[in-house]
């Protein structure tokens, strides 16, 4: 059954104000002095000049992979935009000479107004192509425009993959 | 759990209770407009039940629940029937279905109470009376469904702006769409679609 | 004790004729999160009448949730209650998986109780920072996130994200916990109890914080039970209500913790008690390090979650299914079911209704704060201005909860 | 009186108020902002540079000050113009002022107007702060400034009495109300090892005191007419240098709590067994005055440490306080005082 | 007459019933890749196996004739198995080509591997390889690799489309399908052999990548290429026409349409008639009306001799609205109908007459009594005031010199190929755009549907015909479709008795068409609740290319 929760009782130490100021004077003063002199236990970090290295899992910036050959490895297969719930993916898919894979994105853009992240274009994406595992957070900036992120744009961030598309047993 | 709640308030109200089931475990009861406060009574003061704790009130728009007719899907086309919207024709039965939870304290048993009623006549006694708990729930289903309280000590819209025009969480309200208190221009000079469309 | 202060300001005598004032605090208004608006109206600083009026934050979560598929709701979930957005996708996850009668596997429900109370804590952690905060404490308030902070870095190598987490996915998990979240957790821990021991040493025997919160906002048992009060409000008043053992879910029926209730239902007693289960969520999180078992997260059934990735690519069986599984979604038998877990703040329950088909027909939340916040009113009254403040922060409002 | 007195009392106001208390208050602000950091795990404002000095953020008062004088210059419809400017006005000088009487170190040479009755004139300036908060949020036309000014004269009202209380038996010990007097008095060592401080003989009346003032000063934890999270303080509807010249007060105004708490229990400009009658000259005269200008930081730091460890109290406990047991207490005092020096 | 029984549902069957014809009958699902209602039996894909009674193993419920006390089962544990096997079977030489497959989403390989395997793969070999994106039509694409062998296209070539154009080649793994060396999959149907592959071996070229199924949204309309008036769906997205498919329809087309009527959705692109234009100019709509109007009623005042050109391709509503506001004010005018020249018909559906609704404007004018003059003669005689309605003629020199010879013009028209020559052009939508009935030559009536949201400033041609009706003080009781169509069965002898709601998805045929019904609701209160009808659904197109936009 429950447990009654402790609750100090008002006696005089308490009822007294100064032994529990005098208390939290010298916690806090531990906090300044440790900070002060020993610079030890600051928590915050200093942004533009250092940048915390985020886990592998971090969400960041997306990219779209590469072949081989350099060339986009996604193939417009529009998954990636379905499963969005943000709508934020925007393709126009193209016919390649390519007879293997006769699909690619001519358009693939990316409304980081609209984006929210959620990993699902990379969960939904059936050939390693799009990631969001650059490790970079999104940086805002002054215009609208310059939140939409183009194909040229997701490729620079990119690398080649070595996941097999279209079949290990081709 | 010896036995469910429901039976015992089937036993109790043989003439409101229109239907019971229990789905996934939760214990359900569909009671008629006149037998909600009565049963819901029952349920906050039988000894066995202590259904004192209201949980939750919200609403079902079943205007969409009924299955699109036969014809309409094609049979060589199987996808498109995933891919209409909600048929907003007519359902089977009444348009709205409030829904009550409690949550009795001493049995850790939840209980879920529903009240359908017609679109043109939506009305539903409020359970204010019995815990008064269930105020701004409901006040939350006036706003969204347009569903009215009677006897509802503060019926007022909850989370929208009082000037707001329908209730959004019917089906037949559009998901896209601005209401402008004003007419507000978009980017081209035109009228924002909103609901005068 | 001193904290026996007059309810009343000094000169509101009520031979005097007084006008009283009417002032809109919030929606913008530093100590009003989320944005919530409370027309008060006042008689010197003496609250007469409080209307608290959401709202502002309404996103049409419920109606957003029928627009797409299923797993589509999950994002949205993180968006409800922000400081704790795992149990979100646990309570969310756990409803559509009622609707399917789907069991998870045994890991997933330890790593979903892990997360939950990681979640839990931080949750607490910025209630309990806040209250201080309020009162004109920032040192405790800057202390608590910085251990807050902690188990975000946690969460954000376990998810991905520290707040946007969608971790859950019907059937399973998104990943497995990560390599070295032992490790991790351990070091949290340590840091945790440390600025937790900061925290109240500022907090808990001071006489001004005292005065300030304890026989303020008091909610009696009755009342509270009443107004659908759940969680630490509620237990605050005595009730020993959880549902984590009133109706176990995942595997809290195999963890031992208490169940902290408090004596009065005041603020102080709502303080006292979120740090208390900050100290058993702990106690459940050594646990579930203890017992874990190894083996998969996710359901072994390609028509809910999504095929391994190696699959994927390489078959064109797994490519079929993760096609299926995308564009229409996790098809969930019509049916309605509810099911709650235990938030930060309370019964965080989801009800949602199927017609059968890869889309929501129904998703509500049943948010915990929206009951808290209907009680406020008679918390408020009577009392003082200032008593608005660290009573309104007590019942931990989340604007994103209760606007949805 | 000739032209050299009138020109060194002009050096004095101007080295006094403007460079002594303008800076520190100034640089309170630096050190408030650095020293919550520290008690935060914070670093603090470090970002202001000039050609890529830093300075550790000491540019960020100058940066502050730019920002205050090229606001925009807002006064809210519906505000009493004149009151409104004129608020921040009195706000600022009456702390300035009470410099005047304040001993910076041995002889007349250190203070600017050597009162007789400077305790008293430190009482009669430091009440008129009341008119500033009170004014200000009167003249505002808003609410929530209205309910923090009538705060902020309640309280200040409260508090003045208590605070000039407490100081009655620093008057009785030393016979005197001149503060010159007093840090003099200071400099004398009982049983020839400890030297009589204001502290040390009156440890009650400090703490209360101290109390008193901060109350004044509406600084947490009495910052109710601020009270940001409640009623956002009197000055709200302030911005740009009005708001600046609020602020500034603030941080002058610790520093005159601490010179004055300096002076009274500290023994002024009294470095212990160092020449208790300061007729020494040179370097000795120079280490009194830095001794002076120690502790009125120390005294400025324990204020500061004093705002980022409390909570803030509510408005009736503020009243309770003051009236139910600063006042008993320094009555209490100053029997007891009073007795022992009748009966020594 | 065989009575058998189903998963234990009774059935009985006409002689000679398929075992799959009479659980679809009953609504119970059976998969299948070969079996298509409209072609002949293969059996090929064994995917429809059931167990009988009359058979120690599974047998194809598309080849098993129906016999009196046969008992299937569809569903058990033995056929699901049996499903599986051939499902994995069929998967076995499947490359990975969903992401690049336009199929993809309705592919039923998908969806039946969803719901009868959904088992990871056993196979760690090579898979064959076959020729991939061949053109193998001016329409059409193949690719071989995809092709599981049902046949389907073949036997439509052949029997359907009378055209045998394909064939499969090779033996075991190879086996493909392909046109004869030098000829070419171009018979006028080849779209459909694309529609009946249940995989994604032959697809269209026109939507080649166009877009993904999933995203579209299928409006039930009718073609309006010829008279056939095929049932079709128009698949649109982001407001547009992304493809026509034949909608199974029994009285009218059974499955199929042909390839002309399903690219007649790219006239539509081009060349629409931007706004409302008075000599060229382009005006404010309103203004237009008005001063149309009140140079109608002078010309009318004056005595004028008035001609309309109406077009076959105006639905009965919009015929009717226009009948009835002219009726009114131009009772001596003289008629005739435009339309698109005769083509060639086949025997498979496309009719010669090019226009869809030729003989519901029959109905109509017959209706007010009017007998139309043909229009080549039309231009014979100087007519000073002449009115054209419609989006296509392609007799449009005899259109265009009546309207040059006339003093005052107005055209309301869709597509802007009349020319200059008009004084007042007021733009209309195109039957993808509009809600009303055609009745084909065949006398079924059928719905035509809106797909898209009217764009600029075109109006409903009834919309236009209501305001000059207002202006010209004879204000339409109704202007709604619905609304017209409730007056248009009172007035017009062949749809009397009819409601709206009767055209079902496969029309109605007129001489079937339900007695006169004694329980007519209230006429006002049926106009009213029909006008909300058609509110509702401009409602939803609005609401419908918003949600696809936001796509």
């Amino acid at each position: 059954m429950g447990k009654l929760v402790e609750r100090p009782e008002p006696d005089v130490i308490i009822q007294s104000y100064l032994p529990e100021v005098w208390n939290g004077m010298k916690r806090t003063s531990r906090h300044f002095f440790a900070n002060l002199l020993m610079k030890k236990g600051i928590a915050t970090i200093q942004y533009p000049d250092e940048k915390v290295t985020y886990p592998p899992r971090f969400r960041g910036n997306h990219r779209l992979m590469h072949r081989e050959d350099g060339s986009v490895r996604c193939v417009a297969c529009y998954l990636c935009s379905t499963a969005c719930p943000a709508d934020c993916i925007h393709i126009v898919a193209g016919e390649t000479d390519d007879t293997d894979v006769e699909k690619a994105p001519t358009v693939f853009e990316i409304d980081h107004l609209r984006c929210i992240f959620c990993g699902f274009c990379e969960e939904a994406c059936p050939c390693d192509a799009i990631r969001l595992d650059s490790g970079e957070h999104r940086v805002p900036a002054f215009c609208r425009k310059d939140e939409m992120s183009g194909k040229e744009d997701l490729l620079s961030r990119g690398a080649p993959s070595v996941s097999k598309q279209g079949g290990e047993f081709k | 759990m010896s036995e469910w709640a429901s039976d015992s308030v089937k036993k109790q109200f043989p003439d409101f209770v229109l239907e019971t089931h229990r789905q996934h475990g939760d214990d359900t009861l569909l009671v008629s407009r006149e037998g909600l406060v009565p049963i819901l009574e029952f349920l906050r003061d039988d000894p066995a039940l202590d259904f004192c704790m209201p949980l939750d009130v919200t609403c079902v728009d079943r205007i969409g629940l009924s299955e699109p007719p036969e014809s309409e899907t094609d049979p060589m086309n199987p996808m498109l029937a995933t891919h209409t919207t909600p048929n907003l024709g007519e359902c089977d039965g009444p348009r709205f279905e409030v829904v009550y939870h409690l949550r009795s304290l001493s049995r850790g048993a939840m209980i879920r109470v529903k009240v359908r009623v017609e679109e043109d006549d939506a009305v539903v006694p409020s359970g204010t009376a019995v815990l008064k708990g269930f105020n701004w729930f409901e006040r939350e289903v006036y706003d969204m469904f347009g569903v009215r309280f009677s006897g509802h000590p503060d019926l007022r819209r909850m989370l929208l702006y009082p000037e707001f025009e329908g209730h959004p969480l019917r089906k037949d309200y559009p998901r896209k769409g601005y209401q402008p208190l004003m007419d507000m221009p978009n980017l081209d000079g035109d009228r924002v679609p909103g609901l005068e469309e | 004790m001193g904290s026996k202060a007059p309810q009343k300001a000094p000169g509101a005598d009520k031979d005097l004729k007084t006008e009283y004032l009417t002032i809109n605090m919030g929606p913008s208004h530093p100590a009003m999160h989320g944005t919530v608006k409370i027309i008060l109206t006042l008689d010197g600083e003496t609250v007469v009448d409080a209307d608290p009026d959401i709202g502002y934050l309404h996103r049409g979560f419920e109606k957003m949730a029928e627009a797409g598929t299923w797993t589509k709701v999950i994002p949205y979930t993180d968006r409800l209650n922000y400081v704790s957005p795992l149990i979100n996708n646990v309570g969310y996850c756990g409803a559509v998986e009622k609707l399917l009668d789907l069991e998870i596997t045994e890991r997933c429900k330890y790593v979903r109780v892990f997360i939950s109370e990681i979640s839990r804590i931080c949750d607490h952690l910025t209630a309990v920072a806040a209250s201080a905060l309020e009162v004109g404490a920032f040192t405790p308030f800057l202390w608590a996130v910085q251990a807050r902070e902690e188990l975000y870095f946690l969460i954000e190598m376990i998810a991905g994200a520290r707040v946007t987490t969608s971790y859950t996915r019907i059937g399973g998990l998104r990943w497995d916990l990560p390599d070295g979240w032992v490790e991790r957790y351990e070091a949290c821990e340590e840091r945790l109890f440390r600025m937790l021991d900061d925290v109240e040493t500022l907090l808990t025997r001071n006489r001004i914080f005292i005065d300030r919160n304890a026989d303020v906002g008091v909610m009696k048992a009755d009342d509270a039970i009443g107004w659908g009060y759940t969680g630490p409000c509620l237990r605050a008043a005595g009730v020993d209500y959880d549902v984590r053992k009133a109706v176990p879910y995942l595997v809290y029926d195999r963890m031992e913790f208490d169940v902290p209730v408090g004596h009065k239902g005041d603020n102080f007693d709502r303080y006292l008690i979120r740090l208390e289960e900050i100290r058993q969520s702990v106690r459940i999180i050594r646990q579930v390090i203890r017992d874990i078992p190894d083996g998969p997260v996710n359901v072994d059934d390609w028509r809910i979650v999504l095929p391994p990735k190696d699959a994927v690519y390489n078959t064109i069986e797994g490519m079929i299914a993760h096609f299926e599984n995308i564009m229409k979604g996790v098809q969930v038998p019509a049916g309605e079911a509810y099911y709650s877990v235990e938030g930060g703040n309370g019964e965080l329950g989801f009800y949602v209704v199927s017609d059968g088909s890869g889309q929501p027909y129904r998703v509500h939340v049943r948010a915990p704060c929206f009951a808290l916040m209907q009680g406020l009113r008679d918390m408020i009254i009577g009392g003082l201005i200032a008593d608005i403040i660290p009573t309104f922060d007590s019942i931990n409002m989340i604007g994103g909860e209760i606007d949805r | 009186m000739d032209l050299t007195f009138l020109l060194l009392t002009l050096v004095k106001i101007v080295l006094i108020c403007f460079v002594f208390a303008m800076i520190m208050g100034a640089l309170l602000t630096w050190v408030e902002r650095k020293l919550s950091a520290a008690v935060h795990d914070r670093v603090g404002p470090n970002r202001a540079s000039i050609m890529g000095v830093t300075a550790m953020g000491l540019l960020h008062p100058i940066a502050d000050m730019i920002k205050a004088f090229t606001k925009e210059d807002f006064v809210p419809a519906g505000a009493n113009k004149a009151l409104f400017a004129l608020a921040p006005m009195l706000a600022m000088v009456p702390p300035l002022v009470v410099f005047a009487v304040v001993p910076f170190g041995p002889g007349p040479n250190f203070v600017i107007a050597p009162l007789d009755t400077g305790m008293l004139f430190i009482l009669a300036i430091g009440g008129l702060g009341i008119y500033g908060a009170a004014l200000g949020g009167w003249a505002s036309n808003n609410s929530f400034a209205l309910l923090g000014s009538l705060r902020a004269a309640a309280q200040m009202i409260s508090y003045e009495v208590s605070m000039g209380l407490n100081l009655v038996g620093i008057f009785l010990i030393f016979g005197t109300v001149s503060l010159s007097q007093i840090v003099l008095g200071q400099g004398e060592l009982l049983w020839g090892w400890l030297p009589m401080w204001g502290i040390v003989l009156q440890p009650v009346a400090f703490i209360l005191f101290l109390t008193a003032s901060m109350a004044e000063n509406k600084r947490a934890p009495f910052d109710l007419p601020e009270g940001e999270s409640e009623i956002l303080g009197y000055n709200l509807e302030y911005s740009s240098m009005r708001f600046a010249l609020f602020f500034l007060s603030e941080f002058v105004e610790i520093v005159v709590i601490a010179a004055v708490a300096a002076t009274l229990f500290f023994g002024g400009w009294q470095i212990p067994w160092v020449d208790p009658q300061g007729t020494a000259g040179g370097w000795i005269t120079a280490g009194q005055v830095a001794a002076f200008v120690g502790k009125v930081v120390f005294l400025c730091w324990v204020q500061m440490m004093i705002r980022w460890t409390l909570p803030r109290f509510r408005y009736d406990q503020v009243m309770t306080l003051g009236w139910k047991y600063l006042l008993p207490l320094s009555l209490a005092n100053i029997v007891v005082t009073a007795i022992v020096v009748a009966m020594l | 007459m065989p009575t058998l029984k189903i998963d234990g549902r009774e059935i009985t069957v006409e002689e000679g019933t398929r075992v799959i014809e009479a659980a679809d009958a009953l609504g119970i699902p059976i998969p299948r890749f070969c079996y298509h209602p409209g072609l002949p039996v293969a059996a090929n894909c064994r995917m429809c196996l059931v167990e009988t009674n009359r058979s120690p193993k599974p047998v194809p419920s598309c080849y098993d004739i129906c016999q009196d006390g046969m008992e299937v089962q569809t569903a058990s544990e033995k056929v699901k198995e049996a499903r599986r096997a051939v499902l994995e079977y069929t998967l076995l030489n499947h490359p990975v080509d969903c992401p690049i497959c336009d199929q993809a989403g309705e592919c039923d390989l998908q969806d039946l591997y969803f719901d009868y395997d959904c088992k990871p793969s056993r196979h760690a070999f090579r898979k064959a390889h076959k020729p991939k994106a061949r053109t193998i039509g001016p329409r059409i694409v193949y690719d071989a690799e995809r092709c599981i062998n049902c046949t389907r296209c073949v036997r439509f070539c052949e029997d359907v489309a009378g055209a045998p154009q394909l064939r499969q080649v090779h033996r075991g793994e190879k086996t493909y399908i392909d046109v004869f060396p030098g000829t070419e999959l171009d018979n006028p149907y080849s779209l459909c052999a694309a529609d009946v592959c249940p995989v994604g071996a032959l697809t269209p070229k026109d939507f080649r990548f166009k877009c993904r199924v999933w995203f579209m949204k299928g409006v039930q309309s009718v073609c309006g290429e010829c008279s056939r008036g095929c049932s079709v769906r128009l698949d649109t997205f982001k407001n547009e026409v992304q493809r026509v498919k034949p909608r199974h329809n029994p009285n009218v087309n059974q499955y199929w349409a042909c390839d002309a009527g399903r690219l007649a959705y790219h006239r539509f692109d081009e060349g629409r008639l931007a706004g409302t234009r008075i000599r060229g100019e382009e005006v404010a709509y309103f203004d237009a009306v008005a001063r149309f109007a009140d140079a109608f009623q002078e010309a009318i005042g004056g005595g004028k001799q008035v001609a309309v050109v109406l077009s076959p391709f105006m639905t009965c509503e919009d015929a009717f609205a226009a009948l009835t506001l002219l009726k009114a004010k131009a009772p001596g005018a003289v008629y005739a109908v435009g339309g698109r020249v005769e083509g060639e018909a086949d025997d498979v559906l496309a009719r010669a007459d090019r226009n869809p609704n030729r003989a519901g404007l029959d109905k109509v004018m017959g209706a007010f009594g009017i007998q139309p003059v043909p229009l080549d003669t039309l231009h014979e005689a100087v007519h000073p005031v002449v009115l054209v309605f419609g989006f296509e003629h392609e007799e449009q020199n005899h259109a265009r010199m009546a309207l040059q010879a006339a003093e005052l013009s107005a055209v309301f028209t869709s597509l802007d190929n009349l020319g200059d020559v008009e004084t007042y052009a007021f733009p209309t939508v195109t039957p993808y755009e509009t809600y009303g009935t055609w009745l084909n030559e065949f006398e079924v009536l059928q719905r035509v549907r809106p797909a898209l949201k009217v764009p600029g400033e075109a109006r409903q041609a009834r919309a236009v015909v209501a305001d000059l009706a207002e202006r010209l003080g004879a204000p339409l009781d109704v202007a709604s479709a619905p609304g017209l169509f409730d007056a248009m069965a009172v007035a017009v002898e062949a749809f009397s008795g009819l409601k709206l709601d009767d055209v079902g998805p496969f029309g109605i045929k007129l001489s079937e068409k339900p007695a006169d019904p004694s329980d007519e609701p209230d006429a006002e209160e049926g106009a009213e609740s029909d006008d909300g009808a058609d509110a509702e659904d401009a409602a939803d197109i609005a609401e419908e290319t918003a949600a696809t936009e936001e796509a």
